[in-house]
């Protein structure tokens, strides 16, 4: 923090960018701006939140979610009601899912960029990449298929609603380790890639998946999937802790400088990456 | 000398796979004539219950090296890695990529396998474990059109004298992904080309698969032999 | 984790203002008893709706074992604040005995939850009985996980006065500080589901 | 030096111990033949008893009473919202049903 901030767009190696119009600023940024595998990473992540919160909020309608005490009739009526909002929404979610790739990779980097083991950042990586598939895609499958034949049996389309909706809440670990994963590296870093409250905060993200635990148990109530603690207290914690760490990932590519800088004291990591793009030069 | 560390070895296991899933394409029953949505349950508890031995060993097949692709797209990562980049992030995301789409072919396969386990059980059981399967394997496009277009990027971003791929390599690939896109969206339609068995969410998209299986492996190839060439001129 | 250590002057310090422990923990604390505040609102409003049900489960519970609960807690805090007391004055064996009570204490805090727990299951009231138990489960078992992780950090407060080279005081606050939260959350904890009515 | 600390935390530890007893008497105060009634006052005043000692844990354990001007007033503040919190969903809550 004792070194000088450095604008976003100020490059490290190659001079003159264009004073033209957007456009061509943009361009430019997108072919010579060193820190462009960075930014692209992270608008790919701020992109993929604004569409999963529109798919999934709007689109699909099934955040915030409906009642696990619902009877078999109700369910199917809300199936046929949320057909073709599910079947079109998770279309896009599909299309556009891979986006949590180059996501989990910066998230990864981030802790590349620490003080810490090489282990963090490919743990983290490994663990995120697979959370998708049981928090999210398998969800989907389960939608989509109820959505698909609204005449099927309704007490198969009952399965199919439970099985998306607790496929979705209740996929635990892979956060939960994920999370403490990123937290034990941020208490341990130090090259300040991120403040320790950041860490502590994680530790709470970690917690909340603790909480979501007894949606697996109750209909109803505040524990069940939809309830007041195991999902509105839940997401509120979500979507604070996602949104400090868009942002803290934003004020960390700023401060990346590769080597030394105001990432402060990072030099045999920073070293190391340097030599590697040289190395790829050369 | 070079030490023997069995990135060929690993890159030679492709030839194999490719035939490996072929054939286990053609003894699996319902891709050759694509099963349609429209059947009744009755008609797919019937195809169960008819072919249920070349559906066991079919997927009994894929089950075994659904995952092979996975060295081949590590294999691409580590190609992302020798380019000009300043960060392992586009490395990292292939990475990321490369487990997704064989768990979700693993689901698929294991839907397929389900149902043919006990087609004597009710049509409708056998039409959900049907339906679960045949979705499941069409949409899980989304790790591979982020790879193709990830992989695009970095070839773009690759601005060294010579470049690990050529850029041409980086536009098949977005062709690539683009045949694969309209398949998240199989479910719209029991008919057409969206539909499982339609044109675009089958044909266009498997063929896309392999043709980018074939092409991406003769170009790693090349690739792969060029890098020891001259690490042999360099030695 | 001794990066941030004396990043300000430690000893001799009673005039001057300072915070205790790292700032980042007290976002922790601010945050986690905002968040406990949710849990607890949620409690209160869902016991209002059905006062009858609540009281006669509450029936059940023995405030006695509350008490002890409470006590063994609170001294558990106390032995920690001994604990960060001594070691600022560099009576660093006085801590460590100290810091090894919080443990015994805490231990004996964990111990008589569980037995409770387990006298409560065998008259029949266990996490899936009614709305009442629910939230005692709940509440009391993510305060022990919190109990559980106070552990880990307290292992970092005996690491820490261990051994010469380490001895950060500022690391030493900060788990104080993050023990006292499980502490004071029990507290609230104890008042709302024994002796609210 | 030291020893008059030591006994400040004493000290501090006998008034939370003692206000937790009292909620022993509060207990037995209202209870009739062990059947438990419903009210407002211990309510409220188990609510407040557990704040204070929590402020006195704030001030006394957490060492708040030396730190910053700006952390006093947070945690008392923070002391003030959860009072609001706690004591306004029993109320509401009350009062809808």
């Amino acid at each position: 923090m004792s070194l000088p901030k450095m604008k976003t767009t100020e490059p490290l190696t190659m001079p003159d960018p264009p004073t033209g119009s957007r456009v061509s600023r943009l361009a430019w940024n997108f072919r010579h701006h060193p820190k462009r595998e960075l930014w692209f990473a992270w608008w790919v992540m701020v992109i993929f939140y604004q569409l999963y919160g529109v798919l999934f909020f709007f689109v699909t309608r099934v955040q915030p979610p409906p009642s696990p005490a619902w009877d078999t009739p109700t369910v199917v009526r809300w199936f046929d009601d949320h057909d073709f909002g599910i079947l079109a929404g998770f279309g896009v979610v599909f299309l556009v899912a891979g986006m949590c790739a180059p996501m989990n990779a910066l998230l990864a980097y981030s802790m590349r960029r620490m003080s810490v083991s090489r282990l963090f950042a490919y743990s983290y990586l490994i663990i995120y990449s697979l959370a998708a598939v049981p928090g999210m895609l398998v969800m989907a499958i389960a939608m989509i298929v109820a959505a698909l034949r609204p005449h099927r049996d309704p007490e198969l389309i009952h399965w199919l609603y439970d099985f998306a909706f607790l496929s979705f809440s209740g996929t635990m670990g892979v956060f939960m380790i994920g999370s403490l994963v990123w937290m034990v590296a941020i208490l341990l870093d130090k090259n300040r890639v991120f403040p320790k409250w950041f860490g502590y905060l994680s530790l709470c993200n970690a917690l909340t998946e603790v909480v979501v635990a007894p949606a697996w148990i109750f209909h109803r109530g505040a524990f069940a999937w939809n309830g007041a603690i195991a999902w509105w207290i839940n997401m509120v914690v979500f979507v604070l802790y996602t949104g400090v760490f868009i942002v803290l990932l934003r004020k960390m590519i700023q401060r990346e400088d590769f080597r030394a800088g105001p990432l402060p004291a990072l030099p045999d990591k920073g070293e190391a990456a340097h030599s590697d793009s040289v190395e790829a030069v050369r | 000398m070079r030490r023997t560390d069995g990135e060929l070895i690993l890159f030679w296991t492709l030839p194999v796979l490719a035939i490996i899933w072929v054939s286990a394409f053609f003894l699996f029953p319902g891709f050759v004539h694509p099963m349609s949505p429209t059947m009744s349950a009755e008609e797919v508890a019937g195809f169960y219950r008819d072919e249920t031995a070349r559906i066991r060993y079919s997927m009994i097949l894929f089950n075994w090296f659904g995952v092979g692709l996975i060295p081949v797209v590590i294999l691409l990562a580590m190609q992302i890695r020798r380019m000009a980049h300043r960060t392992p992030i586009l490395c990292y995301s292939l990475i990321a990529c490369a487990g997704g789409p064989p768990t979700l072919f693993l689901i698929a396969n294991m839907f397929w396998l389900l149902g043919s386990f006990r087609p004597e059980r009710a049509p409708e059981l056998t039409q959900l474990l049907n339906d679960l399967a045949w979705l499941t394997f069409t949409i899980l496009v989304p790790y591979l059109i982020a790879q193709s277009l990830l992989l695009a990027l970095a070839i773009y971003w690759d601005r060294q004298d010579r470049p690990v791929f050529k850029p041409w390599v980086a536009h098949f690939n977005l062709l690539i992904a683009a045949a694969l896109a309209p398949a998240a969206f199989t479910a719209l339609a029991y008919t057409g080309p969206i539909a499982w068995d339609g044109l675009l969410s089958f044909w266009v998209k498997n063929i896309a698969i392999a043709v980018w299986i074939i092409v991406m492996g003769i170009v790693l190839g090349q690739t792969i032999r060029q890098q020891r060439a001259q690490d042999r001129v360099i030695a | 984790m001794t990066n941030l250590a004396g990043s300000r002057p430690q000893l001799e310090e009673k005039p001057t203002k300072f915070v205790p422990g790292q700032p980042d923990m007290w976002m922790f604390v601010l945050f986690e008893s905002l968040l406990f505040t949710g849990y607890f609102s949620v409690y209160l409003v869902s016991r209002t709706q059905n006062e009858e049900l609540y009281l006669r489960s509450q029936a059940a519970l023995d405030l006695r074992i509350g008490v002890f609960n409470t006590i063994a807690l609170l001294l558990s805090s106390w032995a920690i604040a001994r604990c960060v007391k001594a070691s600022r004055e560099g009576a660093y064996r006085p801590a460590l005995i100290n810091a090894s009570l919080t443990i015994l204490f805490g231990v004996v805090f964990l111990v008589s939850k569980v037995l409770e727990w387990v006298k409560e299951i065998h008259m029949g009231n266990t996490f899936t009985s009614n709305e009442f138990f629910q939230h005692y489960f709940f509440l009391t078992s993510i305060h022990c996980i919190h109990v559980l992780i106070g552990f880990i950090v307290l292992g970092v407060v005996v690491y820490q006065l261990w051994s010469p080279v380490r001895r950060s005081q500022q690391l030493v606050e900060t788990c104080a500080t993050y023990w006292h939260t499980v502490d004071f959350l029990w507290v609230l904890i104890f008042a709302l589901l024994y002796v609210v009515r | 030096m030291s020893t008059t600390f030591n006994r400040r935390l004493l000290i501090v530890w006998l008034i939370l111990t003692s206000m937790t007893l009292a909620y022993v008497w509060m207990d037995h105060t209202v209870d009739q033949n062990g059947t438990l009634r419903a009210s407002t006052v211990v309510t409220v005043s188990a609510i407040v008893i557990a704040l204070i000692k929590v402020r006195i844990i704030f001030r006394e354990f957490m060492e708040v009473r030396h730190a910053p001007a700006w952390l006093c007033r947070l945690t008392d503040a923070w002391v003030v919202l959860i009072a609001a919190c706690l004591l306004g969903s029993y109320f509401v809550g009350s009062a809808v049903s």
